[in-house]
């Protein structure tokens, strides 16, 4: 066993910091205190991509070859330590998370030298079009169509929970290209060039925040070429199951969940408990962070053991386990920010949320982000595959690698 | 031993129901609550026409002289109607302390054609008149107030506002009349859809007779009583129509080509929704007779507000995740009325206050 | 609404606690104080049900011309506050709340005139038998077979759960009769007179908490009268949901848990919290009190709601529901009891707990019985219907009655 | 970064675990711990045979200068297969103490012949050495004993006997002879089949020579260091244990015709464990690595004895749950294996104490 420490590591820390400390405009900086969310305000974070790409550190997780920054996986812990310390917006994970690494994996060079400069750049950003209204967690369930004419494939149906269609140039998503088989079956993954095909709509939905983030995307004789499929007709359900451990793979979500208590912990300075103290010196609210902050440290040490590749993460359902940890502490955060703001997290503040809107928020920043935060949090329970549904994968392979 | 309502409380609750189900629904809910007021004053003065603004005043004040009974029968509906209408704030938190007061302006609160709200609350949701630290100054005949109230349910809105304040160490209430100029107010509107505003004083003058009561603790603490029971009852009311459209979700919703209360995971949160409804209400419908028969200590009403506000959430958190991802959207009515049950914990302490604080009575 | 108060009910109040005061034993007292399961030294409780018997208390509950006392909701609650704040151990269910009731409801007169006396009176204990080693959720697959010839029927097969077997002199079961239909179809419940008939053979199973309580109970051709049936042959199902009512059903265990609750803090007075006080000043520790005591109390709320014919308790989840949240409050309070004893609940001290042994226990009353109390307590959840059974019950209704 | 064991560390695991699988199954165990003795010299002899007795003394003592992961690599076989002997007693507590005070005693304690135990729990679970107050009084050129020590692991079958108490404000660590008259000692079994002992001393006089270190606290610290991870290595291993059978058992128990893992109920547990169980070893795995490096501080100590106590109950009891009749019975493993869980989270600071201490310490 072996955990690195010493001045490289320091000098790196030290780099990062500097980097970070200039790099951002005043607006990122404000969209990342103005996080609500997983998916950061778009025009900030992606503004903030093409920073970190000219950098060289927008895609750390990749391999360097692709663009990736080459680092130990303690350089990597400490970036993003460092840079959720400074309430950066984190970089949208639709292409550098999930179709940039599917394509890295299984695209054809044709599609890498396409897309993936892309991607890496920011210039793209990717909407994932995956449930239907009537296949959520029964996802091969879904019947949006694409019926092969000629070199083209024609697409009817739609697609929802697709995050920031209304931002998005590209799409990857699941059709349904035969109806014959085992349901599983007559799936095909594909990439579109646009997203402004004509015949498609795009419909904003406004979530329980208040806020247009998912979108409903409707196919109407969409005419699209084949040559944007990943694999082969009929086999995208293997597709999507690849692309399904990225995106529940994660490896460095911990720096969040850790910044969300140096943030409750802030507050709790200046918010009195009720009973004669500040929430800062209440046993009871020590003690809660105090469990949370235990449970928190030992998903950073799952996700730590999952990237060094301990040989326990080779079990099928890591991924599946690490969605799950993730979105449950990351609601439990949450709860404990609406907690300490109490009763001053209750007005509702879309005006002020807005970046670049200069209007004053009626308390503290998290008194305007805890409550729409806490709110779109119930969606991490749910997207990316329910929690029901992952507990069902893992109870599957229950028993194993024990 | 008896917890059912009466013949006049059933009747009560009917008729409530039933007009909110006829001017109130969920779409008619929502173009008043967007709409620029934010609330709408035909229906406040269809609830004065019922009776229901007079219904918490004593009776030789005029009102009603509703029980504790006859008020969870009317807010239970509230909550599942998503009101928004200023009921707490005016008929529950203003009124009774006017009516004790003898103010001239109870008829036409009573009435509906005046709002009056309480400036009580200064910030993370106060839960006990101990808190309040708002000093008001004595100054020749007058008085001078320095210093803010926040979430004053309805304080944009009001004809009238009561604000509670130290005068000589004790709590005072005092009268200020709307739009009065150094005052400065932020009016908003909550998660739950209620009006409220920020509310500073800086060196504001009152007149001698602004002071209505020299020692409110009392009555601030009997009318806080009973807005804590509303509170609950309409938090009660919310969590039973999340139970009842969770149900008939999970029974018509089809995935993998059954309906996904087949599924058992969804099958035993519903179960546990049920439970935590169960209890809350028994504990409500407790918690109202013993107020009714004067028997309801300070632990009794801590018991309920910590319970409700706790399983409300577990009550509301649940019926969003078996909804997926259209309990996510705005056009159900499944977040509104999990937003009103935070809201409804929030304020007046919240459950962590309020169970913490059975531990510490015993 | 009505809730009486009144000086009516303190003068019951003082007679209740003039005749509990000096009316048991010391061995009974003892049996109570050393309690560490829902039932109750056996000698020791039958004793005292017979005490209890001749001052006309021994059923509260039932009706009045069988022998139940014609109390009011507020007196059975008083009764039941005051019988365990004295730590006094509850009767036996199996008779009083189990065969008792169902008799009564449904049994032939000859049937009660023959066993209820001897069940009120705590002459005979009566043996549950349902369980079968691979029949327990699934409780209708039960195989235990029952061949009628002549007046009597000789059964073959095992029961197992059969709590106080070796203490039993009857036993009620059931028992299968019919093979052909569906399941619930073929099932006869039987009274036994004796627990003795030739073929019979009892085993009792050592608990995790180290003691004796459940049995298996064995059937190699043992013959019984066809008289001792309840309700039709094949119709036991029938029969047994309806016992299942009142086994589940309960009334006044909030008393018991109220009991734990002051046990606690009693022992919270003199432990410390690690923290600089005692327990019983500590804030964390108040809160997790304040937390289940709570919750008791909206348990006690829905018990009164129940006895008092509440419409919401006419809803057919209700046993379920209550049997639901009885058991996990008892696991709940039985933690909180270890917690508080610390290292002082681990010694095994099998000796001072036996009733009569003279063995001074190591620490307090509570440092003894709190680790076996918690260990038995695990079974509450798993025994008369799982509770992964009951929420399936309470989840068939669940939108109703709201 | 790293957390797989060396090729040594795995080797010394492979050995451990399949030396107890030999000769230290469940009905071997359970004779040896229903035994009169409640352990078994046939086995310690062949521990100290395999070198673990040696293990966690430094190697400039004579002892194989074991690190972390190698105890962590012996004390999960140890937790899975529930030792009864006085591993954590003598070669975890008591040895690297006599080790550092250069006791004459060490060599015979290495080599399995001489058992020594280290009386330092006062009640309750002593979580810290702040909280003891024995104090030794000196007289003469001797000192003398008062009060009591509680739960002192193999306090009845030691040769040796360590006490820590305060001397001159100080924690002092005297040693006692086994047998010496003015002592009384009680000894029982725990409720995991491990021996322990309250031992009182009244008025107990020992000579100039039993004192064997004036000021232990450092060295202590580093003996309950090493000890919370040993503890929390067994129960890792015992969850990994009830993890694997309940997984067993739910797919090959049939209930309404399927296995019991069909039901999602049950399932759903089974992910839930698994989850737990991962997280603990994952928070132990680091933890070693981090005491390895030298870096592991009070905050590292108090996450890992916090998140394995609350986590294994949680494993343990679904456990048990999941298995039903016979997961409350004694003839499974299962109940076993959980009270060794929750005996271990009681020793040194339960979990409540420790997540507590975390939050505490920022």
């Amino acid at each position: 066993m072996q955990i690195e420490f010493g001045p490289e590591l320091e000098a790196f820390r030290a780099e990062v910091c500097a980097f970070l400390d200039t790099a951002p405009t005043p607006e990122i900086r404000e969209a990342g205190r103005k996080l609500t969310s997983v998916f950061a305000p778009f025009d900030q974070v992606m503004a903030w991509h093409r920073i970190l790409y000219e950098k060289g550190w927008a895609a750390p997780n990749w391999p360097v070859e692709h663009g990736g920054t080459g680092w130990s996986i303690e350089q990597r812990h400490i970036f993003a330590e460092e840079y959720r310390r400074r309430d950066l917006p984190p970089l949208l994970p639709q292409g550098l998370g999930m179709v940039g690494p599917l394509l890295i994996d299984i695209g054809t060079e044709e599609q890498k030298a396409k897309y993936l400069p892309g991607i890496l750049k920011g210039e793209d950003f990717w909407a994932q079009g995956y449930s239907e209204p009537n296949s959520g967690s029964d996802l091969a369930s879904l019947s949006c169509r694409a019926d092969p004419d000629g070199d083209d494939y024609i697409i009817n149906g739609s697609k929802i929970w697709t995050t920031y269609a209304h931002h998005a140039n590209r799409m990857f998503m699941l059709v349904r290209t035969d109806n014959t088989g085992k349901k599983q079956q007559g799936i095909t993954f594909l990439l579109l060039d646009r997203i402004d095909y004509p015949g498609m709509t795009i419909r904003p939905i406004i979530g329980l925040d208040g806020f247009p983030e998912q979108c409903e995307v409707f196919f109407d004789n969409v005419r699209v070429p084949q040559s944007g499929r990943v694999g082969a007709e009929n086999d995208g359900w293997t597709v999507a199951k690849h692309l399904l451990k990225h995106e529940r793979g994660g490896g460095a979500q911990s720096p969040t969940l850790h910044r969300g208590i140096e943030r409750i912990r802030e507050a709790a300075q200046t918010t009195p408990s009720g009973f004669g103290t500040m929430l800062a010196e209440d046993p009871v609210f020590l003690r809660d962070l105090g469990e949370l902050e235990a449970d928190i440290a030992s998903f950073e040490h799952f996700e730590k053991l999952g990237v060094s590749g301990h040989p326990m993460a080779n079990d099928p359902a890591w991924p599946s386990m690490n969605k799950t940890m993730n979105s449950e502490l990351t609601q439990r955060i949450s709860v404990l920010m609406t907690r300490v703001c109490g009763t001053e997290g209750l007005p509702l503040q879309h005006e002020a949320l807005r970046v670049g809107a200069n209007v004053e928020p009626l308390g503290s920043d998290l008194e305007l982000v805890a409550m729409p935060y806490y709110l779109n949090s119930r969606a991490t329970t749910i997207y990316a595959g329910s929690n029901e549904v992952q507990r069902d994968l893992i109870a599957r392979t229950a028993g194993r690698g024990v | 031993m008896d917890f059912t309502f009466t013949d006049e409380q059933q009747m009560l609750r009917d008729s409530v129901s039933s007009f909110l189900q006829r001017s109130y629904d969920f779409d008619a809910r929502n173009k008043i609550v967007r709409g620029s007021d934010g609330w709408s004053r035909a229906v406040w003065g269809q609830l004065a026409e019922i009776g229901l603004l007079a219904l918490p005043i004593a009776e030789d004040a005029g009102g009603l002289g509703g029980s504790a009974p006859d008020l969870v029968a009317i807010a239970e509906p509230f909550g599942a109607h998503l009101l928004a209408e200023p009921f707490l704030a005016t008929a529950l938190l203003a009124a009774p302390l006017l009516a004790k007061a003898g103010s001239g302006e109870l008829e036409a609160i009573m009435g509906g054609s005046k709002i009056a709200a309480l400036a009580y609350e200064e910030g993370h949701g106060t839960a006990d008149p101990s808190q309040i630290a708002m000093a008001a100054r004595r100054d020749g005949h007058g008085f001078v107030l320095d210093g803010e109230k926040r979430m004053v349910l309805a304080g944009a809105d009001a004809d009238l506002l009561l604000v509670v304040a130290r005068l000589d160490g004790k709590l005072a209430l005092l009268a200020v009349a709307s739009g009065q100029g150094d005052i400065v107010t932020t009016g908003y509107q909550t998660i739950d859809g209620r009006r409220a505003a920020n509310i500073r004083f800086a060196a504001t003058r009152l007149g001698g007779d602004a002071l209505l009561s020299v020692d409110v603790e009392p009555a601030l603490r009997e009318v806080l009583d009973t807005t804590l029971l509303a509170l609950c009852a309409e938090s009660v009311g919310a969590m039973g129509e999340l139970l009842a459209r969770t149900a008939d979700y999970a029974a018509t919703r089809k995935q993998f080509g059954v309906p996904i209360l087949t599924f058992q995971a969804v099958a035993h949160r519903l179960a546990d929704m049920k439970i935590a409804y169960t209890k809350a209400r028994a504990t409500l419908l407790y918690t109202a007779a013993l107020m009714e028969a004067r028997h309801a200590g300070e632990r009794d009403m801590a018991i309920l507000k910590g319970q409700i506000g706790k399983l409300g959430r577990e009550v509301g958190e649940a019926a969003i995740q078996t909804h997926g991802g259209v309990g996510m959207t705005d056009e159900l009515a499944i977040s509104h009325l999990h937003k009103r049950i935070l809201a409804n914990d929030a304020l007046l302490g919240n459950s962590e206050y309020h169970l913490r604080k059975v531990g510490n009575l015993t």
